[in-house]
């Protein structure tokens, strides 16, 4: 055994200095002083590494903020725009007409003028792309014409005028976020994908060297490596002091992060956090976003077949109540998880802290069981579609305190794809959920007996219905606090879903190398908002 | 006809080493061999008789070991000491290519498949005579001819497995013959060839050691083959000589109890193997278990005692005829 | 008759005699032994319940009450090695017999009745040889799902080949041996010829591979359980003992929580690989 | 030759559609709707657009015919979409393929070297030291799970000493195969270990075998020296078992690499395997599976071309 490890501790030694000898890590941009200049970013394998992911799914990542912009730009909360493609927007008083003034001379990064009819065109495209964040989908359906569009019917949207720089959208109901939509909605060239088809778009050869009109374009893609983004020099706005952005397409960003080449990276894993923030170099920082984790409940699919395991309210109260959220936070999200009692978090001024919030407490968990007439010799099927350590780790526990009040529990590992396994096969009492949400509307939007997915699990139940429209319609943040407040008490009434916890995410930065002006402010890394890149610069 | 003496072997011990068992295998064989003469050593196959000759040449397999005794070869009325030469050395190399060739058992498995047969016969000619591979191919052209193979110039471009077994058989003893060495060693030479094929190559064999001259070590249990062949007969069982003599005094006055009975069951030549142990009674005993006396008495008619208490001492019959057995203790001990 | 008895169990005691004297084959036994023992013996060498968590007590290093620490949910590692051996073990030897039991059949069959059925058999079980087990593994996880019955299925299901090969040449070359021609001469049944006549010639190389197909659905437990694959994460298995060790975080702060299942996995399976090379060495008539 | 090529060849063909058919029926058993491989449903905009997909796309049409329009993509090189992140397969395969190939390889070259040397020198000294150590290695090497092998050299080479990365293929962007070699130390090692203890078995064994064969006595009786009968006379021989555990290896390396990938995030094949399984990617699963179901069948082919050259009796069959 011990000869063994010796001839083996010689072998790897030799390959070591073999590999050692050879030059050590040039610079690849040898420009002899000790910095390059060159901003890293990465993307993990995994997602897709032949292309530029194309933005009408996650719109987030730095290299999409800075290549590609919206009629409109965010702030960090989300609730406010600024200009950016459009100078300029006008809703009626009845909130059915918005009125969007694009700004003039806009040019594409290949030179060709950027124009409302490159508007008109990304929202036909997107009502009919096969693959679209539901936000996008959920506000322009509302424009007048859109179904009949989407359906063939039409040749082009009633609601949607052109004329010369100006859009105007005519809406069949108000849209509360129309205008935050549009801050997100990216904007594409039609004159590069005029023929491409919708249905496919996220597919297309386009994303291979996309044409941008952002800060930055696209003007190297090696395929599975990485991408380089170079300055636009069609952009008419503040011109970046960062020249050159390497985007790597890596497996493991903590080696990166070690070699040197990660400036920019935010993440909701632990482990990674944990071990970012023993880099010196790197600044942590932490940002509170809507991201849910839940379990949801299997009641009664659209047909009205209930699963009288968790169809009593009873017993999906005791099974939240059984567990010890508060203690499963801070142990296995130290400093990142938040309880979480509703859609709304506890610390936003739209919280009801009139609601119960179900603490924990097996006792009463347990006679809520027997008071339901809960069937202890049933298995009850716990399941899960993620598969970090972290994730097992917190379903571990969460059986475990079932187990405590005397439910015997299968958890295991679905084996279809989640949205499958989740909506058709429902083969579970309750299910671990995600959700990244990019407002309320999207958290109390799964209540809607129109979800197409939710209706599967929770029957179709109306009693949110008339709420979630108000909330949809609204704008005024009074109001919509008043009805987040009810949609609150009838979701802690109802219990469709159980809420556990809020995860935030952790935003790392290079310290070492960039400076970023203090007054930028981080949002939620999934969505388009200012961080004023142009700002940023090399130490 | 006074017979030139060229290889002896004087009380020759070899033992196997299994695990932490050390077990003999031959034990005290001495016998010589004469110049164009042919010694056969017969006996029940487990009686040592391939040890032996493999002992001579040092081919024991890894665990195997000479404890004591002499091999002796004579070249030029020069002693060789085989026994002390190392087993894989020059010299006993030297030996084992250009004066004593062997041709084992099975001509199946003798050849290396993967080697064309011109290659594997020419290869101890370029070893040993360092000759060019043209010319060795020659020299094998002409042997493989001598041998009776047909169309020797393209067979020896063919492989084993193209030939048919006796054809196998007249390449290995090509191989043995082919740097013309003094003694050839053939270990059971026939018994995995058919019948007709055994008469043929055993013809062969005769043929080649008169006409060349050679001394040939016979190993067989087939009796009938050694009348044929031998000039000289040693008998083994269990790791012994029991009897030892020339042709007519085994053939003629056969002594020891096991000579009578392997003569007994002599078969028709040809006759199945099998059938020649069920005329002797018992089975062949476990080498362990014999430590003292005579291995045979528990399957002979005439066993004593004294035939298991101590050793037995070998006895002169005649000048040539030796026997190790208790009934013939009139006769003289042989003197070592 | 008696004779023969006497003979056979003569034959054992030398046999059990060459085993003692193997030492690398008797190590193999006393640590299998006392591996299996101190699985089965868990409650009385631990009071740590494996499942409890303890959130106030996470990833601790190994201390006098919890000789082998505890891991990211407060559990004691030491009582969940113990209690995972059970099923790490039962899976191992379980999957193992099941395998060996449809060796035995379909070797039987193919070589005791030759032809199309033979060479049918063959042709499958080259399937299943040359194809990587590992994904042929996952593969069928994808389908059938992860569990600790399903993981015996499926080692069950590709791991039978190498007992069929040996199987079915015994039977090949012993179907031809005197006694069994005399015994359907006599009339008596396939099955019973097959079974009772022939198999018992086989019992050793067949008792040596199952040994090693032990050894090797250990590790392939452990290897399936570290990527997410094997059994529930709820069930401790010293495969999902040492899962929790993915991230460069713990291996370099927690060592306890992937060394030692680590080496408890390499030490058992390395016995059991010593077992079974000694059983060869002892039981092979070749050697 | 050629003619036994082309033969071994066409006798793959009906394998390959067996084996394809069997995925694609395997395929349509799995819970998921088919229109699924091209568009995650967490990504779809809305159930229209999905629908008039679904037609424009045939997969309303009967199984049969979309089997053999699935076959006919797969020959032209079209193995259709990830269910989950919507890649194509084809390009999924393209980038990661080439890192797995690149770590089988080289571990695959280091552990033929070692295993095979060390195998030889354990034969040839049967039950002397090396052959002791030889055998040692032998069962350690297929009794630590390689996982824990790889966390180990993590623990050791990594994060004690700091010598070589813990993961990954290569620094970011760092494309040149020199600049990454350092990377592959650590997961080609511990990818070679298991195969290394497997052909230093195998050789040792197989070494053994001959060297008691007649044709080593032959050759021994011609005097020739014993390096030339260990060499030329057995390990030639000995060689052909050997060489077709080697080949069938190399698809076996790939699925070893699954566990491999796992531990040092190496972005190969493997960890698109594993990714796609623990998902639910049934389209990646299968068209990874048939790929390797190919790769076999050729590497069997390559098996008897090399038995072919080593032995002539299977040659001139």
């Amino acid at each position: 055994m011990k000869k063994r490890i010796a001839i083996l501790m010689v072998l790897l030694l030799s390959l070591t200095l073999a590999a050692c000898s050879t030059p050590t890590e040039p610079d690849p941009n040898g420009n002899g002083d000790q910095k390059d200049h060159v901003f890293y970013v990465t993307i993990l394998t995994g997602d897709t590494t032949d292309k530029f992911p194309h933005l009408w799914n996650n719109r987030g990542a730095i290299f999409q903020v800075t290549t590609f912009r919206s009629l409109f730009l965010p702030n960090a909360e989300l609730t406010e725009v600024k200009p950016d493609l459009a100078s300029s927007y006008e809703i009626s008083e009845d909130g059915l007409t918005v009125e969007v003034v694009m700004k003039d001379n806009l040019k594409w990064s290949d030179g060709q003028p950027l124009t409302a009819a490159d508007v008109e065109f990304s929202i036909k495209t997107n009502l009919k792309a096969a693959v679209s964040n539901g936000i996008y989908t959920n506000a322009f359906t509302k424009i007048e014409g859109a179904s009949a569009y989407k359906e063939g019917s039409a040749d082009s949207i009633s609601g949607l005028e052109v004329d010369g720089n100006k859009v105007t959208f005519t809406l069949t109901t108000p849209v509360g976020n129309f205008i935050q939509v549009l801050g997100q909605f990216a904007i594409y060239p039609k004159h590069k994908l005029e023929n491409a088809d919708p249905l496919e778009l996220h597919n297309n050869d386009f994303w291979k060297l996309p044409v941008s009109n952002g800060m930055y374009k696209v003007t190297e893609f090696n395929s599975g490596n990485y991408f380089i983004l170079e300055l636009n020099e069609h952009y008419e706005g503040t011109k970046p002091k960062i020249e050159k952005i390497q985007v790597n397409f890596i497996a493991d960003a903590i080696a990166a992060a070690q070699s040197n080449k990660l400036d920019f990276y935010n993440t909701n894993s632990t482990d990674q956090i944990s071990e970012l923030s023993k880099l010196s170099a790197y600044k942590a920082t932490p940002v509170d976003i809507l991201f849910y984790r839940y379990l949801i409940p299997n009641i009664k699919d659209a047909t009205g077949k209930v699963n009288p395991t968790v169809n009593d309210v009873r017993v999906r109260e005791a099974i939240i109540r059984a567990i010890d959220r508060k203690a499963i936070a801070e142990s296995l999200y130290p400093s990142l998880a938040a309880l979480s009692n509703a859609g709304v978090p506890l610390d936003h001024s739209a919280y009801n802290s009139s609601i119960d919030g179900y603490a924990y407490d097996p006792v009463k968990a347990k006679a809520l069981l027997e008071e339901a007439g809960f069937d202890f010799s049933k298995t009850l099927k716990l399941r899960m579609y993620h598969t970090d350590q972290t994730s097992i780790d917190f379903m571990d526990a969460v059986a475990y305190y079932l187990g405590e009040v005397g439910i015997t529990v299968d958890l295991a590992v679905f084996q279809g794809d989640a949205t499958s396994e989740l909506f058709q096969v429902r083969d579970y009492d309750f299910a671990l959920k995600n959700l990244s949400a990019f407002g309320f509307e999207e958290w109390y939007g799964e209540y809607a007996s129109t979800n197409a997915n939710f209706r599967n699990i929770l029957g179709g139940e109306t009693a949110f219905d008339e709420l979630i429209e108000r909330l949809n319609a609204s704008t005024e943040a009074a109001e919509r606090a008043e009805i987040l407040k009810e949609l609150q008490v009838l979701e802690q009434e109802l219990l469709y879903k159980l809420p556990l916890l809020q995860l935030k995410n952790v935003i790392f930065i290079n310290n070492d190398r960039i400076s970023v002006p203090s007054s930028v402010k981080f949002g939620n890394p999934w969505y388009n908002h200012d961080i004023q890149f142009e700002a940023w610069s090399f130490k | 006809m006074q017979n030139e003496l060229i290889l002896k072997v004087e009380n020759l011990h070899t033992s196997f080493t299994v695990g932490p068992l050390n077990i003999p295998i031959v034990k005290g064989v001495s016998f010589e061999v004469y110049k164009g003469k042919t010694l056969a050593i017969v006996g029940e196959s487990g009686c040592g008789k391939s040890v032996t000759v493999h002992s001579i040449v040092q081919l024991l397999p890894r665990n195997g070991r000479i404890d004591q005794g002499t091999v002796t070869y004579i070249e030029d009325n020069e002693e060789v000491r085989l026994d002390q030469l190392q087993r894989y050395g020059k010299k006993m190399r030297k030996i084992r290519g250009e004066n004593i060739g062997m041709v084992f058992q099975d001509p199946m498995t003798s050849l290396n498949p993967v080697y064309r047969v011109g290659d594997q016969v020419a290869e101890s000619l370029m070893q040993h005579f360092k000759m060019k591979k043209k010319d060795a191919m020659k020299e094998v052209i002409s042997m493989l001819k001598k041998l009776g193979i047909p169309d020797p110039e393209s067979r020896i471009n063919d492989y084993p497995h193209q030939f048919s077994g006796g054809m196998k058989q007249r390449v290995v003893i090509a191989t043995a013959m082919i740097c013309n060495p003094d003694i050839i060693i053939a270990d059971e030479p026939t018994t995995a060839l058919d019948v007709t094929i055994q008469a043929q190559i055993m013809e062969l064999m005769k043929e080649l050691q008169v006409k060349y001259n050679k001394s040939l070590i016979l190993i067989t249990h087939n009796m009938g083959l050694v009348a044929e062949m031998a000039d000289q007969v040693a008998v083994m069982y269990m790791g012994r000589i029991v009897e030892y003599g020339s042709l007519t005094d085994i053939f003629e006055h056969p002594s020891h109890p096991y000579t009578k009975a392997l003569l007994r069951s002599v078969p028709v030549l040809g006759k199945q193997e099998g059938e020649l142990l069920e005329t002797i009674p018992g089975s062949t005993p476990n080498p362990l278990d014999c430590t003292v006396g005579c291995e045979f008495a528990d399957r002979c008619e005439f066993a004593q005692e004294k035939c298991r208490i101590k050793d037995v001492p070998y006895r002169q019959l005649t000048p040539t005829h030796q026997v190790r057995c208790t009934l013939f203790e009139e006769h003289p001990e042989v003197v070592k | 008759m008696k004779k023969q008895k006497t003979t056979t169990s003569s034959m054992a005691k030398r046999t059990w005699q060459k085993f003692l004297k193997n030492k690398l084959a008797m190590l193999g036994l006393i640590v299998f032994v006392v591996f299996v023992l101190a699985s089965l013996g868990a409650p009385i060498l631990t009071s740590f319940d494996p499942n409890k968590i303890n959130l106030a007590n996470i990833s601790r290093s190994p201390s006098w009450t919890h000789i082998l620490g505890t891991d990211r949910l407060g559990r004691d590692v030491f009582s969940r090695i113990l209690y995972g051996g059970r099923i790490s073990i039962f899976i191992g030897v379980v999957s193992a017999l099941s395998g060996t039991i449809i060796g035995v059949v379909f070797g039987s069959v193919a070589g005791y009745f030759g032809g199309k059925i033979d060479t049918l058999l063959v042709r499958i079980s080259e399937i299943f040889l040359t194809f990587p087990q590992m994904i042929l593994i996952l593969v069928m996880v994808s389908f059938l799902g992860p569990g600790i019955s399903n993981l015996i299925i499926i080692f069950s299901v590709t791991g039978w080949m190498t007992t069929f090969r040996m199987v079915r040449n015994e039977f090949l070359s012993l179907k031809e041996e005197t006694y069994v021609e005399v015994s359907r001469a006599f009339g008596i049944s396939d099955t019973s010829i097959m079974f009772k006549q022939i198999l018992p010639n086989t019992m050793s190389p067949i008792v040596v591979a199952m040994t090693i197909n032990i050894a090797n659905f250990i590790l392939q437990e452990a290897g399936l359980s570290f990527i997410g694959l094997g059994v529930p994460s709820t069930l401790p298995t010293w495969g999902n003992i040492i899962n929790a060790a993915k991230s460069v975080e713990v291996i370099r702060n927690f060592w306890w929580l992937w060394l030692s299942p680590g080496l408890v996995i390499s030490v058992f399976v390395l016995a059991v690989n010593f077992l079974g090379d000694g059983l060869r060495d002892v039981l092979d008539p070749k050697q | 030759m050629a003619k036994f090529l082309v033969k071994k060849i066409l006798a793959m063909i009906p394998m390959l559609l067996a084996i394809s058919a069997m995925v694609f029926f395997a395929l349509e058993l799995t819970p998921t709707d088919p229109i699924n491989y091209l568009i995650s449903p967490d990504m779809a905009s809305s159930a229209g657009n999905i629908e008039a997909l679904r037609e424009s796309l045939g997969l309303n049409d009967p199984a049969i015919i979309r089997y053999f329009r699935w076959l006919f993509n797969l020959i032209r090189g079209d193995f259709g979409y990830s269910i989950i992140s919507g890649t194509s397969i084809r390009e999924i395969i393209m980038l990661r393929l080439p890192a797995t190939l690149e770590l089988a390889l080289v571990s695959l070259v280091l552990s033929t070297i070692i295993g095979i040397g060390i195998g030889l020198l354990s034969a040839i000294n049967q039950n002397g030291w090396i052959d002791y150590v030889g055998r040692v290695m032998g069962v350690v090497g297929i009794s630590i799970p390689q996982f824990f092998f790889g966390i180990v050299v993590i623990q050791i080479f990594a994060i004690q000493f700091g010598w070589l990365p813990f993961g990954s293929r290569m620094a970011p962007g760092q494309t040149a195969f020199f600049d990454r070699l350092h990377f592959m130390v650590l997961p080609a090692f511990t990818m070679a270990i298991a195969m290394t203890a497997a052909l230093l078995r195998y050789t040792r064994n197989s070494m053994l075998d001959v060297l008691n064969k007649d044709y080593i006595k032959l050759a021994r009786s011609k005097g020739i020296p014993e390096w030339k009968v260990y060499l030329k006379h057995a390990f030639r021989t000995a060689l052909r078992p050997v060489l077709v555990i080697l080949i069938f290896r190399l698809p076996i390396l790939i699925g070893g690499s699954i566990v491999i990938e796992s531990v040092f995030s190496w972005p190969g094949i493997g960890s698109v395997i594993l990714s796609s399984i623990s998902a639910g990617d049934y389209p990646v699963i299968m068209v990874t599976t048939l790929l390797v179901a190919a790769a076999i069948l050729i590497s069997s082919i390559f098996v008897d071309i090399a038995t072919a050259l080593l032995d002539p009796r299977v040659r001139f069959e």
